[in-house]
């Protein structure tokens, strides 16, 4: 019986064959540990980052553009230098990766829960159902995630009161993206469950009365994972960035709390004119985020594949 | 066919007029036009004026209508921008986007398919594993970061290839080409390349996986017991089998490229739709938003079907049991 | 390093001849935006009729120091307080050919101030004109205009003859779904010609060889491409593709100069940025009662709490002029007294506001475009800091122009930017009539904070229609006097002219941040 | 001297929990013309020995021990390339499910055509012309018109025929057939072994025949091999070892086949099941199952003695007495 104790569980996750696959790669606990840093810094970024970008009071002019530390002219407090308004870049990327992970991860899951969902559905209850799916897919697919944002934005403004925009400029982000890109995930899913659905094992199951929901949810689900997954991954670099093309156009996040794609998209004007600093260290820490997401998607997809093991 | 072909094309309409909808609806919340149309010292009543001669205050039903009338005659209004009919401004941008599109994505697959093939033959390689890092940087650094350091390299350090533009095109009838010039195929390689990196590393990924899993079918271990070449294996059998999930992702990237055609014409000054689509958004120019995205919406439910008809073409499960394939094209 | 590497590929970029001489004296020239169309009647936007202002000419033009010279009128004279009558330039021929006469600039005034025409404001005063014989001609006005040559150097004179024959006499107009000949072709008496369009693409003008002026230019080919992202456009030029570019970014310009072959020319421009306070009853994102902006001593304590030296020297690298008044130096109205600023004094700025009854100050919106003046966004950020450290909470809102201006022209805002250049009428008025002035009919349409003050409402009729120049611009100061002290709007600076050019071209750079190519020459 | 002779043959799987042997020293020969059956529970390791003789092990699996020889020379150690030449023009192989052993996307003529060329150098007409020779040799009606069709457009009996001409089309001396009747319903097994012996006698083919379907065995083979937890535990000419087995398990095994006839005696069932890999019993794999088991039995490993006309690994046979 195995012993459902927390110790115990953790005992049999252990030596299970996915911790197994995990040890043995090294890539892959390399990635682990940069996205663990990631995290951590990003919901501890108050307390360990060297100084509070968004508080705009407390910025002085007087030192924007900043060289990183290491170079002359630079001044140790900031290490890796500051910005045009002088806020320092470690403590922006550290906040700005707050926000953007928040939005990256919430749209993606979302994106994905919607589209794996619809996708499901449409496939398997094919016909009239599904036909309407997929148009609604080709309707939204035609919108840029740019107006659907807009769209959201303009109807979020309307009915809140202005004081609670701030909040909620972060679910209309949410919203934006995720509402563009659950298309991706719908097609793939429909696909493999239109091939699923033929299977033997799916058609043994509904003879024993096995519910419909139950069917696709514990039977077809797991044999679709995998292109979830790599969409998934490589997606989550494209939630981060469309949302900073988002707070360009106003919607996203007050230009005084920027997230790291925005550092990254105002850093960019200055990639010519000398402080590189300002968006080659944002850039590198998206690329980063994005490669060990990427990778631990691939260990995962690989190690949870029924047929691989 | 025919039957699905025709219920395919309703449906096409229903999504072009859905899509015709909501951009009206949208449009309320993009600025307003007139401020762009009259000078920043224009009085209030030339204001009111201009509003009344774009019937701007019309319910939104009305001018919908309007606008469904005449999308219907091939009349797509003028563009308040720069005052020509939106008909001839999209069909002159058309070409533009479409040659850029189509050598992304066909040096996508014939950069994406080769590297996904070995990358799955050869899974612990160093050169794969270095590959595969190496694609994932592609898609993590933001495109707009990514096309700057290309022009960069290629055009600011090294002079080889024009930093901006189209090169020269040549008007071959109803199309403008830019495939016959040399200074238009030096032109299209930056910015085809920044386009397809996305989708190259999408469609690498993918046929790893699949091709993973197609090595071990029963019939890739009966082909090996008979003794048949390595290579017959792997790009006959395997690789074919490989594709035909490929396919779908493909056909519905593609659609991806044309929204990210918007930011990378945008950077190489690439005068197609999407850069049109950006002038007429910060512009707020009404009738180009709404006719490109209705040509858009057109161009994926087209895109969509030759997908599923491809399906058939492919597979020949498919193609010989004809019930069945009206059904899974639905 | 890099100095190197940058000086051993222009020397590459030569022997590969993508730099070689293009054509004998080929100018090619990159802006952000494409010019909207060929008819300078059909548009406001003030960079394409610039632009289209090589091809076609004005009765009166400005010259370098953006004095009114003659161009196609040799001579003007007072008839009567609203008679003016011109005396034009004989032996003119266009472009295909066909004589300039009198008819050709009466059927140009009609056309451009028609019902229909979208540049109708831009001639306001003129209600006819009438031709006296071949080569003098009669305006008839609404009443005494004295900047009537300042609009005029904005209206372009077309061949009669030629719109006629097109089908083009009345003013093509976007909005109302027409395109017309002129549009697309053009036919004017300017330096240059056109030779070919590609929309967004590519614009070509050749020189005209029979240009009534001995042309000081020394080009043949001007080859116009618009690249709207800056660092590509900044590319274009490093890479040797393009000879000049307009506008070239800020931040870029120590670049720019210390790469061989190009160099940067910068000078303060005629455009005024400025922000304009909400005088409403209430605020539109305010936490307290009322509307705080009412009270001068509000607006004075911002005013000094916003540190503009600081601005100058880190965000705008030391490149823009701080302005006490809402026009430039070289702006009619202008008085170097009234620019002195307010000083900045954070205590002064918290004493005020405490004496007004916001100790610890209180929040309000701001809203500023991120996409149409120099560092717009930049200036407003650093702002929200400097007020945040007096109390002021400035909550910050920065998104593109189109939205920006809906949201200021509708009063949706406590605190907006806006940039002024006084074009095409280059006058102080242009600045009272539409800023200052309370709201009336034509009057006031950039006032939505509903400033009004009666005295300086009076003193703008005034000015609109008194003739002695030196009475205008006495009673222009005056009402500037009084809007400064009352605070109404907060001048900020006048934003930089950034071109940035190869070092063979020669170009005369104004302060309208307009491009005259005909003053241009390629060593 | 034997077409294929098996000489302690051993596969082994390194995993994290140590090396785990699936064929511990098995050995048999197989004579030309003759059908060795090899039966024995799922997990016994009876397909494990036909993928080591064609070289088909999945990684990690590999031959840890003993020796392979075709006509003599050996073809275990062989270069991948030099095995690649044997598998097929050497070595048949038929798999058990018909449905996934054909490439769906390829018609029945092309896969015949491709193994047939890869082994026999010969103008594509004719290759054309043998594999339509072969689809009728295994009994596919309207052969020329059929060549061209897909395997999704045949019943599963019929590709199984397909999968057999595969096998044959580069006349190998020696077929593999891994389970190849399980997948098919009765009516059609019947068909499928007939072919199969016609097949093998007309060319003096040898064949080894792995199924856990006795009666399959009883008709087909003319030889049998009873595995057990990866030991060979008997072997011998299939119609004695049916009626009179020598190793208990055997018995065990014929036991519980019921069997038409007067008696309606109730079927004799072995307790417990099979060992894992992991946890194989010291001495006799069988002993803890075993009727007959005695004290040696549990730390004494039973090497294979020739018993009757075969031979049987069990202590009874070993002399050692009770």
């Amino acid at each position: 019986m195995s012993d459902t104790s927390f110790t115990g569980r953790l005992r049999s996750f252990a030596d299970s064959d996915l911790f197994y696959s995990f040890r043995r790669s090294k890539t892959t606990i390399i990635a682990a540990a940069a996205l663990v840093l990631l995290f951590v810094t990003a919901v501890f970024a108050p307390q360990i980052a060297p100084h509070n970008p968004f508080d705009i009071a407390g910025l002085n002019l007087l030192d924007s553009e900043l060289p990183p530390s290491w170079m002359e002219g630079g001044n140790p407090a900031y290490w890796l230098g500051t910005d045009t308004q002088a806020r320092d870049v470690v403590s922006s990327i550290f906040y700005g990766l707050r926000i953007s992970l928040f939005v990256g991860f919430a749209s993606v899951l979302l994106a994905a829960v919607l589209g794996v969902f619809l996708g499901l559905v449409g496939g398997f209850v094919s016909g009239f159902v599904d036909a309407i799916i997929m148009r609604v897919a080709d309707v939204l697919l035609s919108f840029p995630a740019i107006l659907v944002a807009l769209l959201i934005n303009g109807v979020m403004r309307g009915i809140l009161p202005a004081n609670q925009h701030e909040g909620a400029a972060i679910v209309v982000l949410v919203l934006a993206i995720g509402l563009t890109n659950w298309v991706q995930y719908a097609r793939t899913v429909r696909g493999s469950t239109l091939v699923e659905r033929q299977r033997e094992y799916v058609q043994a199951a509904r003879t024993i009365g096995v519910g419909r929901l139950r069917i696709m949810l514990t039977h077809i689900l797991p044999n679709v994972l995998g292109p979830v997954l790599v969409i998934a991954t490589i997606n989550l670099g494209m939630a981060v960035l469309t949302e900073a093309t988002l707070s360009f156009l106003g919607v996203g996040m007050p230009p005084t709390q920027p997230s790291l794609g925005t550092l990254i998209r105002v850093g960019n004007e200055y990639l010519f004119s000398g402080i590189w600093w300002v968006v080659i260290f944002p850039s590198a820490t998206l690329a980063v985020l994005v490669l060990a997401v990427n990778l631990i998607g691939d260990w995962l997809r690989d190690a949870l594949n029924p047929k691989l093991r | 066919m025919l039957v699905f072909l025709v219920r395919r094309l309703l449906q096409a309409v229903m999504v072009m007029l859905a899509v015709a909808f909501i951009a009206f609806l949208m449009f309320r919340y993009l600025g307003d036009p007139v401020n762009n149309i009259v000078s920043q010292d224009a009085t209030q009543e030339q204001r009111e004026e201009v509003r009344k001669r774009l019937r701007l205050d019309d319910p939104l039903i009305l001018q919908y209508g309007r606008f469904v009338v005449n999308a219907a005659q091939g009349d797509f209004g003028v563009s308040y921008r720069n005052s020509r009919p939106v008909s001839a401004l999209l069909a002159e941008r058309f070409p533009a986007t479409a040659e850029l599109v189509l050598v992304a994505a066909i040096l996508s697959l014939a950069l994406g398919i080769p590297l996904g093939i070995y990358t799955a033959l050869k899974p612990r390689g160093v050169l794969s594993q270095g590959l595969q890092i190496l694609s994932l940087v592609g898609i993590s650094l933001p495109t707009f970061v990514t096309g700057i350091l290309l022009i960069l390299v290629f055009s600011v350090w090294l002079g080889w290839l024009p930093s901006f533009g189209r090169g020269d095109v040549i008007d071959i009838g109803w199309w403008w080409t830019g495939f016959l010039t040399a200074t238009g195929l030096k032109a299209l390689i930056l910015p085809s390349f920044m386009l397809c990196l996305f989708q190259l590393t999408l469609i690498m990924r993918l046929v790893r996986a699949e091709m993973l899993e197609v090595l071990r079918a029963d019939y890739i271990k009966f082909a090996r017991a008979r003794g048949l070449r390595n290579r017959t294996i792997h790009f006959r059998h395997a690789l074919k089998n490989t594709l035909i999930p490929v396919v779908t992702i493909f056909g519905l990237q593609l659609g991806g490229l044309i929204a990210f055609a918007i930011i990378t014409e945008t950077v190489f000054q690439w005068p197609g739709m999407g850069a049109l689509f950006i002038q007429a958004v910060n512009f707020t120019d009404v009738p180009v938003m709404a006719a490109y995205l209705v040509m858009v919406s057109l161009l994926f439910v087209i895109i969509n079907t030759s997908v599923d008809l491809l399906y058939n073409v492919i597979d020949p499960r498919l193609r010989t049991d004809q019930t069945r394939a009206t059904g899974r094209g639905a | 390093m890099r100095k190197f590497l940058l000086a051993a590929t222009a020397a590459a970029l030569v022997q590969l001849g993508l730099v070689g001489a293009a054509g004998a004296n080929t100018l090619r020239y990159a802006s952000a935006g494409d010019i909207y169309g060929l008819d300078p009647h059909s548009m406001t936007d003030s960079f394409s009729i610039n632009f289209l202002l090589h091809v076609y000419e004005p009765l009166v033009r400005y010259n370098k120091e953006l004095k009114i010279e003659p161009a196609l009128a040799v001579s003007w004279e007072v008839v009567k307080p609203d008679v003016i009558r011109y005396k034009l330039r004989q032996g003119v021929k266009f472009h295909d050919g066909s004589d300039f006469t009198a008819d050709d600039v009466v059927m140009s005034l009609m056309r451009a101030t028609d019902d229909k025409s979208p540049i109708k404001g831009n001639l306001p005063a003129l209600k006819s004109a009438e031709t006296v014989d071949d080569y003098t001609v009669d305006l008839h006005l609404s009443g005494p205009t004295p900047l009537l040559n300042n609009y005029l150097t904005n209206i372009a004179i077309f061949d009669a003859q030629w719109l006629e024959k097109n089908g083009a006499v009345k003013p093509v107009n976007a909005e109302l779904g027409e395109e017309g000949y002129t549009t697309t072709h053009a036919n004017g008496t300017g330096p240059f010609k056109l030779e070919s369009r590609r929309p967004d693409a590519q614009t070509v003008l050749v020189a005209n060889e029979a240009w009534w002026e001995k042309p000081e230019h020394n080009l043949t080919k001007v080859v116009h491409t618009p690249i709207s992202s800056d660092a590509t456009r900044v590319a274009a030029l490093l890479s040797g593709e393009v000879d000049i570019i307009t506008p070239s970014p800020l931040q870029d310009a120590k670049r720019i100069a210390g790469s061989p072959g190009t160099k940067v020319l910068e000078s303060p421009g005629l455009r005024t940025i400025m922000m304009n306070f909400n005088m409403r009853d209430k605020l539109v994102d305010g936490n307290v009662e009322g509307n705080p902006f009412r009270d001068v001593r509000v607006r004075k304590a911002v005013y000094q709490a916003i540190n503009m030296d600081l601005v100058r020297d880190k965000i705008m690298r030391g490149k823009s002029r701080n302005a006490g008044m809402q026009i430039a130096p070289e702006v009619p109205g202008f008085d170097e007294k009234l620019n002195r600023r307010f000083p900045y004094d954070p205590a002064a700025a918290k004493a005020l506001l405490t004496e007004a009854g916001y100790p610890n100050g209180f929040q309000f919106n701001m809203n500023c475009p991120n996409d149409a003046y120099v560092n717009d966004e930049e200036v407003c950020q650093a702002m929200t800091a400097m007020l945040a450290q007096v109390g002021l909470n400035a909550k910050l809102v920065t998104e593109a122009r189109t939205l920006h201006f809906k949201k200021a022209q509708e009063g949706q805002t406590d605190m907006f930017m806006i940039g002024w250049a006084t074009l095409p009428m280059l006058d102080g008025f242009s600045v009272l009539s539409a800023m200052l002035h309370s709201p009336e009919d034509k009057l006031g349409t950039w006032n939505p904070g509903d400033y009004k003050n009666a005295k300086v409402d009076e003193l703008t009729k005034k000015i609109d229609v008194e003739l002695d120049e030196a009475k205008r611009r006495q009673m222009m100061i005056e009402a500037f006097g009084i809007t400064e002290e009352e605070v109404a709007w907060l001048p900020l600076h006048q934003q930089p002219l950034s071109w940035a050019v190869r070092d063979n071209v020669e170009v005369v750079q104004t302060a309208d941040d307009l491009l005259r190519l005909w003053y241009t020459r390629i060593k | 001297m034997a077409l294929l002779e098996v000489e302690n043959l051993k596969v082994e799987f390194p995993t994290r929990k140590g090396v785990l042997t699936a064929v511990d020293n098995v050995s048999f020969s197989v004579e030309q013309g003759e059908i060795l059956g090899v039966v024995g529970e799922s997990g016994a390791g009876k397909s494990m020995t036909g993928a080591a003789v064609i070289g088909l092990l999945e990684p990690p699996g590999r031959i840890g021990g003993g020796q392979i020889r075709l006509d003599g020379k050996r073809i275990d150690n062989l270069s991948p390339d030099e095995m690649r030449k044997v598998r097929g023009r050497h070595i048949g192989a038929i798999f058990q499910d018909p449905l996934t052993s054909l490439n769906p996307l390829f018609t029945v003529g092309k896969q015949l055509i491709e193994t047939i060329r890869t082994h026999l150098p010969m103008p594509a007409a004719e290759a054309r012309k043998r594999a339509i020779e072969w689809l009728a040799e295994v009994g596919i009606p309207a052969p020329d018109r059929r060549i061209d069709q897909y395997p999704h457009q045949f019943s599963g009996g019929m590709r199984q025929r397909v999968v057999i001409a595969l096998a044959l089309c580069a006349e190998p001396r020696l077929i593999i057939a891994d389970e190849p009747t399980t997948a098919l319903d009765v009516s059609v097994q019947a068909q499928i072994i007939a072919l199969l012996k016609r097949v093998c006698r007309e060319r003096n083919a040898a064949a080894i025949l792995v199924t856990h379907d006795m009666g399959v065995i009883a008709e087909t083979a003319d030889r049998v091999a009873v595995m057990y937890a990866g030991r060979l535990a008997e072997i011998g000419p299939v119609a004695r070892v049916l009626q009179k087995p020598s190793h208990p398990y055997t018995a065990g095994l014929m036991g519980s086949i019921p069997r038409i006839g007067p008696r309606p005696d109730r079927l004799v069932q072995i307790e417990g099941s099979m060992p894992r890999l992991t946890d194989i019993p010291k001495g006799c794999a069988f002993n803890p199952r075993c009727p007959k088991a005695i004290a040696e039995c549990h730390h004494l490993r039973p090497e294979l003695r020739p018993v009757a006309d075969g031979a049987a690994a069990c202590l009874l046979y070993e002399g050692v007495t009770q």
